[in-house]
């Protein structure tokens, strides 16, 4: 598999899933600067979290502008790979690659800790490692982080399987306690109709390293790595 | 010419910051504050001379950068 | 338009800081009157803060040297040798004042400024800590700063994306009026490319990058730009406000650009910003320097000279470039959308000269100026010793109670609620997190990791400040090696009251005795430190305050221990002498009310052996857990063991031991370390000449002493955490 | 009855914010945009029925929460 990270002015976890990436395929991911104005031939284009323009305006709206995303979005509705973390998350959003928006935690304190997903929808290249109803473990680290929708949004969402996951908690439950930053119904990740672009707040990348604490992150990107290869 | 530019978060979509002001305001001791809704403020400075096309050219702004106009409103103010 | 230029009064003299006797220097130097450029200059290069005037003599008595020692202090900040053609660069600063007055923003741009000093020096930042103090939580006001400070660091720390892995948190109320907000940064580097602020080269261009220049933090001299600005009715805010997003371009374009040749010397405008970083990189190349301010990117219309060299606006790099070489790194910075310009160039006039306008406006010879800054040995008392206090003299409560009591005070419960504010895992190389004994981060790529640590016992340092001093490094060096890693070097925030009062400054000469003894005798010299006085309001001094941040190494990742118990049925060993000292401690504190006693002694003979041996537990794989020994005691520490492990134990205190000083006395030099058994270790330290003693095994759902209570493990747990949180939502 | 605050940098305090959007809105091609200003705005539902009554009232607020009068500076329109 080979891949493509977006570096925007303010990316800083570009190089944490290029190490990740890298771990499972093999081959060391382009690193794209956010001028330019077309991405490698690729199978997976990565848009990593950080802080892109400094999450000034709103999180990820400057970056969707970069002349990058034009390319970003043509190849993604051509049916590339598209995987956005966090920030990256931020930025589907803002240039209409996925619906609803992302505000301020309902705490409005930045949070960064190890929280429990459910993984919904499992039937995707993202998340065919994993079952669905499993419980993993991944950090989050953000301070807008709350996706919203309104109801007939959040219904297509749910009627088309576009969730990847919801926040739980310890036993797998999603409930209002498991809910880290406010997101209707628990949403942590979403997918496009296609399930080619897939947008999450959590970091996998940030727990692919038993060292870090835990794997549960790297099944993604070797799922990925099976997908495309 | 000077351009004032308001963005606020639709009706029904959920304000996080608001929501918080409101209850420390009641807890400072304010009552009968029944809501409150935060929004940004833009002031631009701007070199064009004629208004209309200030306010065509402001209202291109908001649409593609200043609102997220999926979740926010905007409202323009001109001179 | 023409510089302002008022007429030079006492009264201007003295509102920049210099007393009469430094001003009769400043006339020597020049022979003529200055400027009020020039003033403005002397005023802040000969300022505390600049020149250690007060403390320098005493900084020199602190050992520096050291086979691992690359560069010691006098540079942005110090070097060790780590390895494999590497190096660890790292520094402390503090922002105290900046974050009482505007605790987000100051705490925020405190971490912006101690970044560039290690980026400065070639380094990529790989961990930041921060070590703060604030008042008593009761004061109306604490709530608001912890708040501020706390969002501010994480604000600059996440943004740019260098993860925030470890600190200290306490409360007193001689911290109501001074806060401290000291923070820490740790970076990475190949040993053969590290940047100095030396400019040589007569012809060298100086260039400028970064943001644009405003009139932020210009302090000292509010008359004199009050009366540059007659029409405006608004006070200047003094506030610096800072700009993460920037700053990360600057680390990336800096480190871009140092990968080539093209850069002679490199420094960052911090506190006096372009008139410090001019100065300092002419005076350690021994040049002169020619500057024309109207090439400085402003940001502000009608910028006088005066502000532009006192300006304090944050994410500013000076540099001096090989000639030639301006056109490819203004290629950098413009990729990075950064402001780049040529500002002056070097001499070798062995002169200051600036112009504006087309006029001159100053003209200063360099080294005269640094040379003759002052240095004052100012009169000192040593404190007097507190008298003996034995555990009869200290009431006995329950254990169980006791402990709940403890872990769940100011000084000693979960900092959860600081550290998930912080991104402590950016970069993927977060071994440990916060919550342990050191922060750990891996050195990216390979399979060895640097462990960071500040601490600092100000109730200690005010009761005896030699014992104080020695204790503080004493602790960073357990912190340190509790982990496995072997502590190679400190740098220190050295906080203190008015040093014009002789008690303040005997606490200040004592603490750099008692931390030059213990650096001395635990092998960590001091390559890097900050000064920070006059922190009092009123008559009310802060607590003596000489944090230490320590670096460590641990050079195979895969023997490295952690705090939690790790399985059910394991011995429990702990490692050192433990008479059961109650002097200062916070059984007395929080438990009695009372704040008196020596503190602890620190034998730093013991502290080295019992060190060493642990490190050698570590590395021969024979421990499955390792805890140093410090604030509350041995049950304190025990718990914290039990609540990162989610298992309890059972234990066993010996039977002549008065239960209260032997589970909540502060001896130093001690660990608790768990294995499947304790013979093995028992043995070793008998060997090694280490006191040791199999305390009890873990398992089950609660501390159970024997004979005595049974201390459900939820319930310390829920205490623990709750603290912090509920305080913060408190109202008010 | 309603109040709208507005909370402003004060003059000469740095505003990154709205450097960003500057920036970002040339790059889209929007000339002659010479300056950029960042602010909040809050809207507040008051039970008040006294118009000078909650002026002040709300200037209290302003005080003690909406603004950080350090650095900021506030606009208080009523009804
Ligand atoms: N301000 C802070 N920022 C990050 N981590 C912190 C902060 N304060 C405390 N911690 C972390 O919480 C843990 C407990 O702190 P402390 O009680 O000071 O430890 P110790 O007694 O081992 O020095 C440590 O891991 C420390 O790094
Ligand atoms: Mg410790």
């Amino acid at each position: 598999m080979q891949a493509a990270v977006i570096v925007f002015p303010g990316s800083n976890c570009d190089r944490d899933i290029a190490v990740a990436l890298e771990r499972a395929s093999g081959q060391r991911p382009h690193m794209v600067w956010h001028k330019d104005s077309t991405v490698p031939e690729v199978d997976l284009i990565a848009l990593p979290g950080g802080f892109s323009y400094g999450d000034y305006l709103r999180c990820g709206a400057i970056a969707a502008h970069s002349p990058v995303m034009r390319d970003v979005k043509a190849r993604a509705q051509k049916g590339t790979a598209v995987l956005g973390i966090c920030n990256g998350f931020q930025v589907l959003i803002e240039s209409g690659l996925l619906p609803g928006g992302l505000l301020r935690n309902e705490s409005l304190k930045y949070i960064c800790k190890d929280v429990g997903l459910e993984v919904e929808t499992h039937d995707s290249i993202f998340t065919r490692r994993y079952r669905n109803g499993q419980r993993v473990v991944f950090p989050i680290a953000h301070g807008d982080g709350n996706y919203f929708i309104d109801e007939d949004g959040r219904r297509r969402l749910e009627d088309e399987e576009r969730i990847a996951f919801r926040y739980c908690d310890a036993m797998g439950q999603v409930t209002p306690e498991a809910n880290p930053n406010g997101s209707v119904a628990n949403i942590a990740g979403i997918y496009n109709r296609e399930r080619n672009v897939l947008g999450m707040m959590p970091h996998p990348e940030r727990l692919a390293d038993p060292l870090l604490g835990g794997r549960d992150g790297a099944a993604m990107f070797d799922g990925l790595v099976e997908a495309l290869a | 010419m000077k351009a004032r530019v308001h963005v606020t978060l639709k009706t029904g979509v959920l304000d996080p910051q608001g929501k918080a002001i409101q209850h420390a305001l009641s807890q400072l001791g304010f009552d009968g504050v029944e809501g409150v809704r935060t929004g940004k403020v833009f002031e631009l400075e701007l070199t064009d001379t004629d208004q209309a096309a200030a306010r065509e050219r402001v209202q291109q702004m908001c649409e593609q950068l200043l609102a997220n106009t999926v979740i926010e409103n905007y409202d323009i103010e001109i001179g | 338009m023409s510089e302002p230029n008022p007429e030079i009064t006492d009264a201007l003299v003295a509102e920049h800081g210099l007393n009469a006797e430094e001003y009769a220097r400043v006339l020597e130097i020049l022979g003529r009157t200055p400027n009020l450029v020039e003033l403005g200059i002397f005023s802040v290069m000969w300022s505390e803060h600049c020149s250690y005037k007060s403390s320098k003599k005493w900084l020199k008595t602190l050992p520096t040297d050291a086979p691992q020692v690359i560069q010691g202090p006098g540079e942005n900040a110090g070097v060790i040798d780590i390895g494999d053609g590497q190096a660890a660069v790292f520094k402390m600063e503090s922002h105290n004042h900046p974050s009482f007055i505007e605790p987000y923003q100051g705490a925020a741009t405190g971490v912006g400024g101690i970044l560039r000093d290690v980026f400065t020096m070639g380094a990529r930042p790989v961990a930041n800590l921060n070590a703060l103090r604030f008042g008593d939580p009761g004061h109306p006001k604490t709530r608001h700063l912890v708040s501020g400070v706390v969002a501010g660091i994480g604000g600059y720390g996440n943004c740019v994306g260098v993860p925030t892995v470890a600190g200290e948190v306490n409360f007193h109320p001689a911290y109501n009026g001074n806060i401290l907000v000291n923070a820490m940064t740790v970076g990475v580097a190949e040993a053969d490319r590290i940047f100095y602020a030396k400019a040589h080269g007569a012809g060298n261009p100086v260039v400028y990058v970064g943001s644009k220049t405003g009139r932020d933090g210009i302090h000292g001299a509010t008359m004199a730009s009050a009366s540059f600005d007659e029409d405006s009715a608004e006070k200047r805010p003094t506030v610096q406000v800072g700009d993460p997003f920037t700053e990360k371009l600057l680390i990336e374009a800096c480190l871009e650009l140092m990968a080539t040749d093209a850069v002679v010397g490199i420094q960052d405008m911090g506190a006096a910003g372009l008139t410090s970083s001019s100065f300092e990189m002419a005076s350690k190349g021994g040049s002169g320097v020619a500057l024309n301010l109207d090439h400085v990117p402003v940001r502000e219309d009608g910028m006088s000279a005066y502000e532009i060299m006192l300006s304090e606006s944050q994410e500013r790099m000076l540099m001096v470039l090989k000639p030639g070489r301006e056109a490819e790194a203004k290629a950098i910075f413009d990729k990075w959308d950064l402001d780049f310009a040529i500002v002056g160039e070097l001499t070798d006039s062995g002169r200051m000269v600036i112009q504006k306008g087309g006029e001159q406006v100053c003209d200063l010879p360099i080294d005269p100026l640094a040379e003759a800054a002052p240095e004052y040995d100012r009169p000192w008392e040593s404190t007097p010793a507190q008298p003996d206090l034995t555990a009869d003299q200290v009431p006995a409560h329950d254990p169980a109670q006791a402990l709940q009591t403890l872990i769940a005070c100011p000084d000693l419960c979960s900092r959860r609620w600081v550290w998930e504010q912080y991104d402590h895992m950016v970069g993927a190389d977060t071994v440990q997190r916060p919550g342990g004994d050191a922060g750990m981060v891996r050195v990216h790529g390979t399979d060895k990791a640097l462990a960071v640590t500040v601490d600092c016992t100000p109730r200690y340092v005010l009761a005896d400040p030699v014992q104080g001093g020695r204790q503080a490094v004493a602790e960073a060096y357990r912190n340190i090696t509790a982990t496995g890693a072997q502590p190679l070097a400190i740098t220190d925030n050295m906080n203190f009251g008015n040093p014009e009062k002789p008690r303040v400054m005997g606490q200040f000469v004592g603490a750099c005795q008692g931390m030059g003894e213990a650096c001395r005798a635990l092998g960590t010299p001091v390559v890097s430190g900050n000064v920070s006085l006059y922190n009092e309001t009123g008559e009310t001094a802060i607590l003596p305050t000489p944090a230490i941040g320590g670096v460590g190494l641990l050079d195979d990742l895969s023997k490295m221990a952690t705090v939690a118990f790790k399985a059910d049925d394991e011995a429990i060993v702990l490692i050192g002498e433990t008479h059961g000292h109650l002097g200062q401690s916070l059984y007395l504190r929080e438990l009695c009310g009372r704040e008196d006693g020596p503190p602890p002694p620190v034998d730093l003979e013991a502290e080295r052996r019992n060190g060493d041996f642990v490190r050698e537990l570590i590395r021969g794989g024979w421990v499955t857990a390792c805890h140093d020994l410090s604030d509350g005691g041995l049950l304190v520490a025990l718990a914290e063991m039990a609540m990162a492990g989610d298992r309890g134990a059972a234990i066993q205190p010996p039977e002549q031991a008065a239960p209260h000083a032997w589970l909540f006395g502060e001896d130093q030099a001690r660990y608790l370390v768990t294995a499947p058994q304790a013979g093995d270790i028992l043995q070793a330290a008998q060997a090694a000449g280490v006191a040791a003693y199999a305390l009890g095994r873990t398992g089950g759902p609660a501390l159970k002493l024997a004979g005595g209570p049974s201390i459900s493990l939820q319930r310390v747990r829920a205490a623990h955490e709750g603290w912090l949180p509920s305080f913060m939502s408190a109202a008010g």
